[in-house]
């Protein structure tokens, strides 16, 4: 409260406050962003080095806030759900579902058989594409430019099946109260089928590029300990909390939609380091192909429906109360609690974000690391900064 | 859950619909034991989804959002502080990760979280400090028993459940 | 005086010669290097100026003369502006000892191996002046990289050299060439296999090239010494870097791959040295675009606990067999 | 042993990966490009249908220049970003004489049938610029009358060419179409879509 009540009287720099006075002697206080090629987008961080070695760092956010929960406030329900689409540009389909997830249980509808698998089959194939643009660009940022290429020449056969039932490359908006947007064509389906043994045949040269590489193995292994304790005092999610040696996957620990028919592991490591969220999230890889590879085997005729019988229009007013749900992103936990007052907008919507919490950990575990480390830690957290600042 | 919670003065705690509200617990407390509370819940292995705050008639309803790895239970704390001295006190140092959520929650709506160990502007920026979004304005508020409901009461010392139950009896009469 | 002038003229022709070399070395490799990362990536590189781009670089060239030359805010304007020229002059001096070809040697010097070391030295200071004259932070931790690593590869590279010099008993680059002479058999590389590998090494990281390329690590110092720098200031100093990588793979094949002897007698010409020193530089940027950089303590202990005590062991080895 | 393994045997597999490496990037040196090379090729057709451009308006199956709108609203009202402005038809003007008329027969007790206001709107207007292509006019067209373009190459070089008269596109298609016959418009994908 003190802190901001004497802002005025406050030289220099305001969030730079804490560092003004120097832990010790001879440090050097450096900016690390807001435009910086390693934190991808408008993240600041500020860093206090002893020569290389870090001693304290703060993240500084709010460079890509855009109120989005404001935004829900002024929508209509069906209205905010392309916003989804823009919190998070790796793994758009997830924050759909999310909020989608929410209002249905919220207004208590039941979406369709077919509905349900469409919305596994193309989750899974969104965090593929979430999970191939965070490999490139974490062997980008320790150094190594042609693994990106490689990965988005997958990620592009990708997009290109996913802008079928979509109509959209990056920031897809087709989930809808009660079911999606499009249902899928064969050709589409055929696509899928074709790419699941393609993509199988390209992991392990993956693997032997960049994965066994002695280089890449020696820059992120034991560096950026985010043990199961921080963990839980931070609230990190996802391949974090994975690579902590917790099986925690929402998908499984609170099944939604048809998640409990599929047979999946949850890859762990119990190293904690950047080493072994990188192993997660390759391991994570397989799995989402062996999910996509069941939901398509089980996937009903095209019979079924895409969306719910008179499916509710944007402007629908669901019942009095609160829902909160939760999806597994590629990033972690997935949250939306959604407040209705039983009128055309929402009262209250509340995002969650998984990055948020995982960033939060950033600081302790670079303290103590080299500048190089905090490269390598803070892109084996894969942050996508519009999904902090939201 | 209750267990955990065992030795807390709650206001009230309710068992809420899952398939409905995704929430299992609801319980309210007064700011003062939130602290302890967090303590309990740290001890009992719950980790911290996020912190929100929504803006009411009768004040700033504060919830916070717990759940744990091995049972899906999810926790809602809920505290009520009035407008005019909205101030909790922090839990950052219990969990860590609530900084962030606090200094959010500051922004957005200016609940002001004592202890907080850097409660500056997160998101927002530092000019505007003074700037909190997400509160209504007075035709746009409501009161908190025409959005939430309470579940079915487990224990109550009759504070909480008295806003709700003026709406019951209010509807009561137009009945 | 007649006799000054005499020696004069080829002494001029030469560093005209070999700025003309550097200038369009650097044009070939930089475009060189743009195709070759393009293919690996599978995608075409540089294809719009020229046919299959061929003129990019020279447009990249002009439009970097063409930008404005900025001087950052308090920086120290005259060290701020020495660097780059100190990077890039002693290059030009770099090319005269090498012999390219039977007669086309710029200055047969009898210490040439050891001018060479000497001034390449030089590129060291650039850097730091560089990154200490930007009076900016991330300049000054990569000048601070900068030193440490190129003074730390200095020593295996020395040490090789020296063992090389060892076994010929000159420093005399075309003398060296000499000696190898005859069929493929005679290259000094299976007679120094660990040198040559050790000297490959300290290669990258005296050239700051990738996975060594420490002192501007984009993804960590955004640019690091050449942070401020605009302009041919940039372009100085990119010049520079390829100037001196052609410098040391030229030296690397006169040293071991016998210079511009062919692997069979009777043909021999500047040819092979090009085949040769481009075969190396090809290799360079083969490995730049397949690894990430290496952390800086990790380099240093690369340098410091395998390369100087492989150095050291090759050199005694080479020492005792020569009296033996 | 275990110490000569950690000190030898392992940094020369180490090493031995770096060389895997430079085979992999080495094999792909090799093969064929893989990039679409803008303009002198272009991404195939039948991916281009699937593309999801800019809102456009179907022509009615008779008469292509003609929408198939029937001025309901209901894509303006939901439009979550506000970027569709629709202008009804008016009805068509009338002269005094022919008021004067209907009005007598009325009084004679006659049934009288006033020309009605076409269906279709004078005006459809689309700014892109504001259009988060979430497909929501789409799906609560009751006629179908809206689909993604598949228009990937247009570019504007100013935000009021972003203003699209999507009634005068419309006209265009079908004038396209007419001058050309062997070009279908018709899109197959685009169509389903709207299934």
């Amino acid at each position: 409260m003190s802190a901001y009540q004497n802002m005025d009287q406050m030289t220099g720099d305001f969030y730079t406050q804490k560092f003004e006075a120097a832990k010790q002697d001879g440090t050097l206080i450096i900016n690390m962003g807001p435009q910086h090629p390693s934190t991808h987008g408008v993240l600041r961080i500020v860093i206090e080095v002893d020569g290389e070695y870090i001693v304290r760092a703060e993240p500084v956010l709010g460079y890509l806030h855009r109120m989005h929960e404001k935004m829900g406030e002024v929508q209509t329900w069906g209205g905010f759900i392309p916003n989804m689409g823009r919190v998070d540009y790796g793994h758009a389909m997830a924050w759909n579902w999310a909020y989608v997830g929410a209002v249905e249980k919220l207004m208590g509808i039941e979406v369709p058989e077919r509905a349900q698998y469409l919305r596994v089959i193309m989750t899974e194939l969104n965090r593929l594409t979430s999970h191939l643009l965070w490999w490139g660009a974490y062997i980008l940022d320790l150094g190594a430019f042609t693994p990106i290429m490689y990965a988005f020449d997958d990620r592009e056969m990708l997009l290109d099946i996913l802008q079928r039932p979509s109509a959209s490359r990056l920031t897809y908006s087709n989930f809808r109260v009660g079911g999606v947007q499009m249902d899928m064509d064969d050709k589409c389906i055929e696509l899928i089928k074709a790419f699941i043994p393609h993509f199988r045949d390209r992991l392990p040269m993956y693997h032997d590029l960049v994965t066994e590489n002695i280089i890449l193995r020696r820059r992120i292994e034991d560096i950026g300990i985010i043990d199961q304790d921080m963990c839980r005092r931070y609230g990190c999610t996802g391949p974090v909390l994975r690579g902590a040696g917790v099986a925690y996957d929402v998908r499984r620990s609170e099944p939604y939609s048809v998640y409990d028919r599929f047979d999946f592991e949850i890859p762990t490591q119990d190293s904690a380091c950047s080493a072994g969220r990188y192993h997660v999230r390759i391991a994570e890889m397989e799995q989402s192909l062996r999910i996509i590879e069941q939901a398509l085997e089980q996937l009903p005729g095209a019979e079924g429906s895409h969306i719910v019988d008179k499916a509710p229009k944007p402007a629908m007013k669901p019942p009095v109360g609160e829902a909160y749900f939760a999806v597994e992103g590629a990033r972690g936990k997935i949250g939306i609690y959604v407040a209705s007052d039983g009128t055309k907008t929402p009262y209250r919507v509340k995002l969650r974000a998984p990055g948020f919490s995982n960033m939060n950990a950033f600081a302790e575990a670079a303290t103590g690391t080299i500048l190089a480390d905090a490269v390598a830690i803070l892109g084996s957290l894969d942050l996508i900064i519009p999904e902090l600042d939201r | 859950m209750l267990q955990a919670l065992a030795g807390i003065p709650t206001q009230l705690v309710a068992r809420q619909d899952k398939g409905t509200t995704g929430n299992v617990w609801s319980v309210f407390l007064a700011p003062k034991q939130i602290l302890k509370t967090a303590r309990k819940l740290m001890e009992a292995e719950y980790s911290l989804e996020d912190i929100l705050a929504l803006d009411f008639n009768e004040g700033f309803l504060v919830l916070y959002h717990f759940n744990r790895w091995t049972i899906d239970e999810r926790v809602t704390l809920r505290v009520l502080v009035s407008r005019d001295n909205p101030v909790v006190p922090s839990i950052a140092s219990v969990f860590h990760g609530a900084e962030w959520h606090e200094r959010e929650t500051r922004d957005f709506h200016g609940v002001i979280f004592e202890g907080n160990p850097n409660l500056v502007p997160l998101l927002m920026p530092a000019e505007d400090v003074d700037v909190h979004p997400l509160v209504k304005s007075a035709k746009a508020r409501l009161s908190i028993k025409e959005v939430l409901s309470l579940g079915e009461i487990v224990s109550s010392t009759g504070e909480i459940d008295a806003l709700f139950a003026e709406a019951e009896a209010g509807e009561a009469s137009d009945a | 005086m007649n006799e000054f002038i005499q020696n004069l003229i080829p002494l001029v022709v030469a560093v005209v010669g070999s700025m003309a070399w550097l200038a369009v070395n650097a044009l070939v490799l930089v475009y060189c290097e743009r195709k070759f990362a393009g293919h690996i990536q599978r995608r075409p590189g540089p294809f719009e100026v020229g046919p299959h781009g061929v003129l990019q670089t020279l447009i990249d060239g002009l439009k970097l003369m063409g930008k404005q030359l900025l001087t950052p805010d308090n920086a120290d304007r005259f060290l701020y502006w020495l660097a780059p020229i100190l990077s890039m002059i002693p290059v030009l001096l770099l090319f005269m000892p090498i012999p390219y070809g039977p007669v086309l040697t710029g200055m047969e010097v009898d210490l040439g191996l050891l001018l060479i070391l000497a001034f390449s030295s030089f590129n060291g200071l650039a850097l730091i002046l560089a990154g200490w004259g930007s009076n900016n932070k991330w300049g000054i931790l990569g000048a601070a990289r900068a030193v440490a690593q190129t003074v730390a590869y200095e020593i295996p590279l020395l040490l090789t050299v020296l063992a090389i010099a060892f076994m010929t008993g000159t420093l005399n680059l075309t003398e060296i060439t000499a000696q190898q002479a005859g069929h493929i058999g005679n290259w000094f590389i299976w007679k120094q296999p660990l040198a040559f590998i050790i000297f490959i090494v300290a290669m990258f990281g005296e050239t700051n090239r990738a996975p060594f390329d420490l002192a501007e690590a984009e993804s960590e110092l955004t640019a690091g010494f050449h942070t401020e720098y605009s302009s041919m200031g940039f372009g100085l100093f990119f010049m520079a870097e390829y100037g001196y990588m052609v410098v040391i793979c030229s030296i690397c094949s006169v040293l071991f791959l016998g210079g511009f002897h062919g692997p069979i007698p009777g043909i021999e010409g500047w040819w092979w040295m090009l085949i040769k020193t481009y075969a190396l530089l090809f290799l360079m940027i083969w490995a730049r675009w397949t690894f990430p950089r290496v952390r800086f303590d990790q380099l240093l202990n690369i340098n410091w606990k395998w390369l100087l005590p492989l150095a050291t062991f090759n050199l005694l080895a080479t020492a005792l067999i020569m009296k033996l | 042993m275990n110490a000569l393994r950690k000190h030898v045997i392992q940094p020369i597999l180490d090493c031995w990966s770096l060389l895997v490496g430079l085979k992999i990037t080495g094999k792909y040196f090799c093969k064929p490009l893989i990039t679409v090379h803008y303009p002198r090729q272009v991404i195939d057709s039948e991916n281009l249908s699937t593309y999801g451009g800019h809102v456009e308006l179907v022509g009615m199956p008779k008469d292509p220049a003609m929408p198939k709108c029937i001025s309901c609203m209901m894509c303006v009202t939901n439009c979550p970003s506000n970027c569709l402005k629709v202008v009804k038809s008016k009805p068509p003007a009338t002269t005094p004489e022919q008021e004067q008329a209907w009005k007598e027969a009325e009084e004679r007790g006659e049934k009288v049938v006033r020309p009605k206001a076409p269906k279709q709107p004078t005006k459809f207007m689309y700014d892109y610029t504001l259009c988060s292509l979430c497909g929501t006019c789409i799906d609560n067209c009751p006629v179908n009358t809206l689909r993604f373009s598949s228009n990937i190459y247009w570019v504007a070089t100013s935000r009021k060419e972003m203003h699209i008269d999507l009634l005068a596109r419309l006209r265009e298609q079908a004038a396209e179409v007419s001058a050309s016959a062997p070009k279908p418009e018709a899109r197959p994908a685009a169509a389903q879509k709207e299934a």
